[in-house]
């Protein structure tokens, strides 16, 4: 596999890209610059790390799951235990470093989309850290139905945008924080959630969320001995499932899968699963698959977990799955609850719905798996957001 | 030499200024787009850019957004817009630009665009998200086929980028005269002076002005250094608020003369 | 000071003891036996510290809050993250080692009391986590108030038993698991949730929650190179406030301050301070400072906090009062909610309205010391259950 | 010889068994229930516990819990309790229990209370959370005064600690029926029996059985092997039921000749 990408343009083979309004092009030419300098700055590292350790709370544990694994009958089941992060998800892997960079940039001013509310409480949190001015995008649907984080924004002193525009959830949301940061992109950094938006976006995001691979990778190693068999993650944007994989990428035998959100089923017209329901297109910034109808117009996403609700998929991730380097599959909303239930109960671990998804993948699979094999399962947040949305639905 | 090329050639003999005119196809209906295209001509529109509506329009404002998804409401679809300026086309050789995002071009084949536009009679294409890094996807046919590629300058655009873009740029450069998305800032003057001198200097390609233009005395002050100018939203709003009435046509019409009144 | 507390009867001084019915005397002499046992079995601690790192994500950090330090011109505060805990709270240090207890015993059942729900997320967690079941006794006024808790329970398989008697809170709720527990005390194991209760809860709760001041300990001396010159902690029933201060018992030259809720003022009778606005006396199994009229009946207690709304404190506390080790203080519901808002904003981390107690009186100590003292925050837990509440007072 | 002593040999030598009732002492007030003490001693009562009212009393079942608040709302409280004793011992000769819960006792003083208990004619006392680890605080003051200190053995009481607390007792042992709180399941006799024949081995004391009693068949079956039983949420549901009845003290009269009957 190519060690390299994305190219000097942000492609990732034919995907990824800049397609943005020349507007941005300056700011995104910049960030590029400046982050590729970040990258080789030990002090950036060493800050970034030391956030990462003192504020967060990393490294997050690598948990043996011994009685869901013994329940399945199956594979050793590990979970990756992004919930743990502060604010409750991997979101603040990624938050940290882009505001660390805007601070570098002199960024007085951050702004973020989000649509079940946790990139938005990531980004108003290191808004506060760093003592930044902060704007959320969320749409309005989306701020009826995550009340909660709304006010955990609005406590940590962001203002949030309803977004009427649209269908008024994540994609409108995105579309009106580009709206805004062309506007105000002299004095603005936007911070995006997800391995999506225009290069440098994808990569730099891959590369703050990597922290979760690799230290899946020493973790496995020091407990194991070895690699793990199955690495399993959810794929909304993918940014969770990027960190994951990416340091894995070049080692034989690991089998990886992003789960990819069925909603309702595939041969309904509602679901999110980009890779598996969608076509190549370009939205956002970047190239890569998209739902969408056969004119080019995108569809709307729709899945039971917030944070899974989105067109697109990151760029790279089309990549993974056009060179065959990971396979993506899907799980429904029934499938998903099934697996927030089954964690819980077994495992006193209540996943967001989103990382739910993943856990209803290693469901399937582990049973099929040797006792000694290994699976290991990206965590990507906690399900307390989902709480509500769980005991109405069962 | 292209309808756009004449246009301008034309107009500088003259010593007018053009009057770029966007209408979003489709809303309220790819008919009345057509009427509409035929009455602003006649009223004095030197160039028509027509809208592609898309469902994301990000570089866009609440006008132009609302006026994409009602025509796609309402059944736009890109091959329904070809259709329509290959209509126009049987009657009018006003220069025709095709404005919109990427995708839905992406979506056709940009190959089988080419193709078709040309066929069709457009004369130019902009598409919002395809800066220069992008654009030999699009512009590796549709230079073939002798279609302009319409680049955008924006207020952020550095020296050594304006550069590369004029070096590729064909039709005319088109200035966006505010650091924000469309119909939604009124633009400073002064401003626009300098940077429209600064790109005077370095290409020979016409220079339209647009983004945030709605009155007479824009257009005039504007036309005093640049070589068109670009009216959008406020047409569009212009379209949605009269679209029950009898004498539609007349209100723009009126409208854009006394714009172009001012160009001339 | 003594290292032998609590004597052999639970006796903290004058308080402590065992003032239980004598259907749950045998119960609680096998307790304090296997609880002996286990201490010293290198087995369980193992065990228990496993859990601690794999699943609830210790050590947490101890955080620098340079922007907190900096607003209020003096000491350096330090926070020690119990908010990053599995569950968000401190609880779970505790609930973990009384169920790997209850375990030992062979109890198949758990059951719990908890007021703001922590105790019992915490409690139902483990009860999956070692498949038991679950009962968690809560007031029906506190099951209005915390309804996502008692969403986060039952997802965990844990029964939420509403008890109507009384103010139909906390206090309500122990009166209602003791009496459960005098039924059904054969097969049942009785998870209290603060240093409070019979012997041997108090001393055995202290011990397992000590994790936060040892942790506490080895990481200043890292950072700084020496103790802190102040800890400061929130006093519910007090098992943050112990864990925290008992590692540090027998230093000198660290000023301890636990810090009571005091509502809507001391001068009101609403408030939950029972060091400083109450008097001795016997509750829940032990003697120790309650509220209570000049009768000896208990009062009710108030504060903005749910974790804090208990009428006692554990008797080792109202020993380090009787014995000036640790300085007891108050905050309002008003300082209260003003540091809730001020950390969130200064440093991106909501408190829960417990640890806000304890941060507000950090903000009035900060500002009088040198800039090269060091103060210590527990923060016993995160706001996200807050935030509501918060949404709606301010 | 105190009242406690005298009444179980005054039974014994009649081949009686002791019938001990429970009131919450206020509920519905103070002078109703001193009305139904002397009620109930002509009614056959051998004993009578008066309850103190205790804000959170934590091993009673929802009949005295209730009790207990109501009590309270109506004002009772140790002292006026003690004044209430004192009253019907001007008039009576009943052993008079005082059940409760520490800290009503703590507050009062624990020395203070021990001398104002024997003042007013206070037999024996009864706390429910005074197990024998702790109760010297209070035994030290209510030895003195020759006030029993009734100690209660559980269903999970041990053999070593049935024996400790034994040992220790005065006035009688009080077996509780159930392993569970006050007036909430229905004792198993067959286990009783054989658990009161553990205790008679090594006691000389008087054996009474309470929680959960309250049918004349259930009396009868535990007095052929125990010394007395006691009635007490059954008296104080039928209390509470008939407070606003004119023949109140009629009813729970019959109620309890109706037991004490069978304990002949
Ligand atoms: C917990 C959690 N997991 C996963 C996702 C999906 O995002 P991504 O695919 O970028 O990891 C989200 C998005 O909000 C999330 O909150
Ligand atoms: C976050 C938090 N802090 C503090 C407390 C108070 O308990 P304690 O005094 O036992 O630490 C609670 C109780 O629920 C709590 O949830």
């Amino acid at each position: 596999m190519n060690q390299t990408l994305p190219d000097k343009n942000g492609h990732f083979g034919i995907f990824g890209g800049r397609y943005a309004a020349e507007t941005l092009m300056p700011a995104l030419i910049e960030l590029e610059k400046v982050y590729a300098a970040a990258r080789k700055d030990k002090n950036f590292q060493k800050e970034f790390k030391e956030y990462q350790r003192e504020y967060s709370g990393r490294p997050t544990p690598l948990y043996y799951a011994g009685r869901l694994s013994d329940a399945l009958h199956g594979a050793k089941i590990y979970l990756k235990r992004e919930d743990l992060n502060h604010t409750g998800s991997h979101k603040i892997n990624n938050t940290l470093g882009q505001a660390l960079l805007a601070r570098r940039m002199g960024k007085k001013k951050v702004i973020a989309e989000t649509g079940a509310g946790q990139h938005g409480v990531a980004t108003a949190t290191v808004a506060a850290l760093f003592g930044m001015e902060c704007k959320i995008f969320m749409g309005e649907e989306d701020i009826r139905r995550q009340a909660p984080n709304v006010f955990r924004m609005k406590i940590l002193g962001a203002e949030v945008v309803p977004v009427k525009s649209g269908t008024a959830t994540l994609k409108d949301a995105m579309n009106e924080a580009m709206r805004y940061w062309v506007s105000s992109v002299r004095d603005t950094f936007y911070v995006i959630g997800t391995t999506a938006g225009p290069h440098p976006y994808p990569r730099m995001v891959r590369d703050f969320q990597s922290v979760i691979g690799r230290e899946t990778k020493r973790q496995i190693m020091k407990r194991e001995g070895r690699n793990p068999d199955v690495l399993i993650a959810c794929v909304g944007g993918g940014s969770n499932a990027m960190g994951t994989f990416y340091p894995f990428r070049n080692e034989k035998n690991v089998a990886m899968y992003g789960v990819e959100a069925a909603g309702h089923g595939l041969q309904t017209s509602e679901h999110s699963a980009s890779i598996n329901g969608g076509k190549v297109g370009v939205l956002h910034g970047n190239k890569t698959y998209l739902l969408q109808d056969a004119h080019g117009q995108v569809r709307d996403a729709y899945s039971i977990a917030a944070g899974l609700d989105y067109p697109g998929v990151g760029p790279e991730h089309a990549y993974f799955h056009a060179a065959k380097k990971v396979t993506y599959v899907t799980a429904t909303d029934k499938e998903a609850v099934r697996a927030f239930s089954f964690l819980s109960l077994q495992e006193g671990i209540i996943p967001a719905l989103e990382s739910a998804h993943a856990v209803a993948h290693a469901m399937k699979l582990a049973p099929k798996m040797a006792k000694n094999k290994i699976i290991v399962v990206c965590l990507s947040g906690r399900g307390d957001k989902d709480a509500q949305t769980i005991i109405e639905t069962i | 030499m292209n309808r756009i090329e004449e246009k301008f050639a034309a107009l500088r003999a003259k010593k007018e200024k053009a009057l770029i005119v966007y209408l979003t196809a489709g809303d309220p209906s790819l008919n009345v787009t057509k009427q509409l295209i035929f009455a602003l001509e006649k009223a004095g529109t030197d160039i028509v850019e027509i809208g592609v509506p898309f469902s994301d329009p990000t570089a866009d404002g609440p006008v132009i957004q609302e006026a994409s998804q009602r025509a796609l409401k309402a059944g736009a679809t890109l091959e329904g817009v070809l259709k329509m300026v290959s209509e126009v086309r049987k009657v009018s050789e006003i220069p025709i630009v095709l404005f919109g995002y990427f995708n839905p071009v992406f979506a056709y084949g940009v190959k089988k665009f080419a193709l078709a536009a040309r066929a069709a009679g457009v004369d130019g294409v902009l598409v919002v998200d395809l800066p220069c890094e992008e654009a030999a996807e699009l512009r590796n046919y549709t230079d073939k086929m002798g279609i302009d590629f319409i680049s955008l300058i924006a207020p952020t655009t550095g020296k050594e980028r304006l550069k590369k873009i004029a070096a590729n740029a064909t039709g005319f450069l088109y200035y966006i005269s505010i650091t924000g998305i469309t119909g939604t800032a009124a633009p400073k003057i002064e401003n626009i002076k300098s940077e429209v001198a600064k790109i005077r200097n370095i290409t020979d390609l016409p220079i339209a002005v647009g983004f945030g233009i709605s009155q007479p005395r824009q257009a005039r002050e504007i036309g005093h250094f640049a070589d068109g100018v670009v009216i959008g939203s406020a047409v569009v709003r212009l379209i949605d608020e009269n679209k029950n009435k009898r004498n539609l046509l007349k209100i723009v019409s009126d409208y854009i003369s006394g714009i172009k009144k001012e160009l001339r």
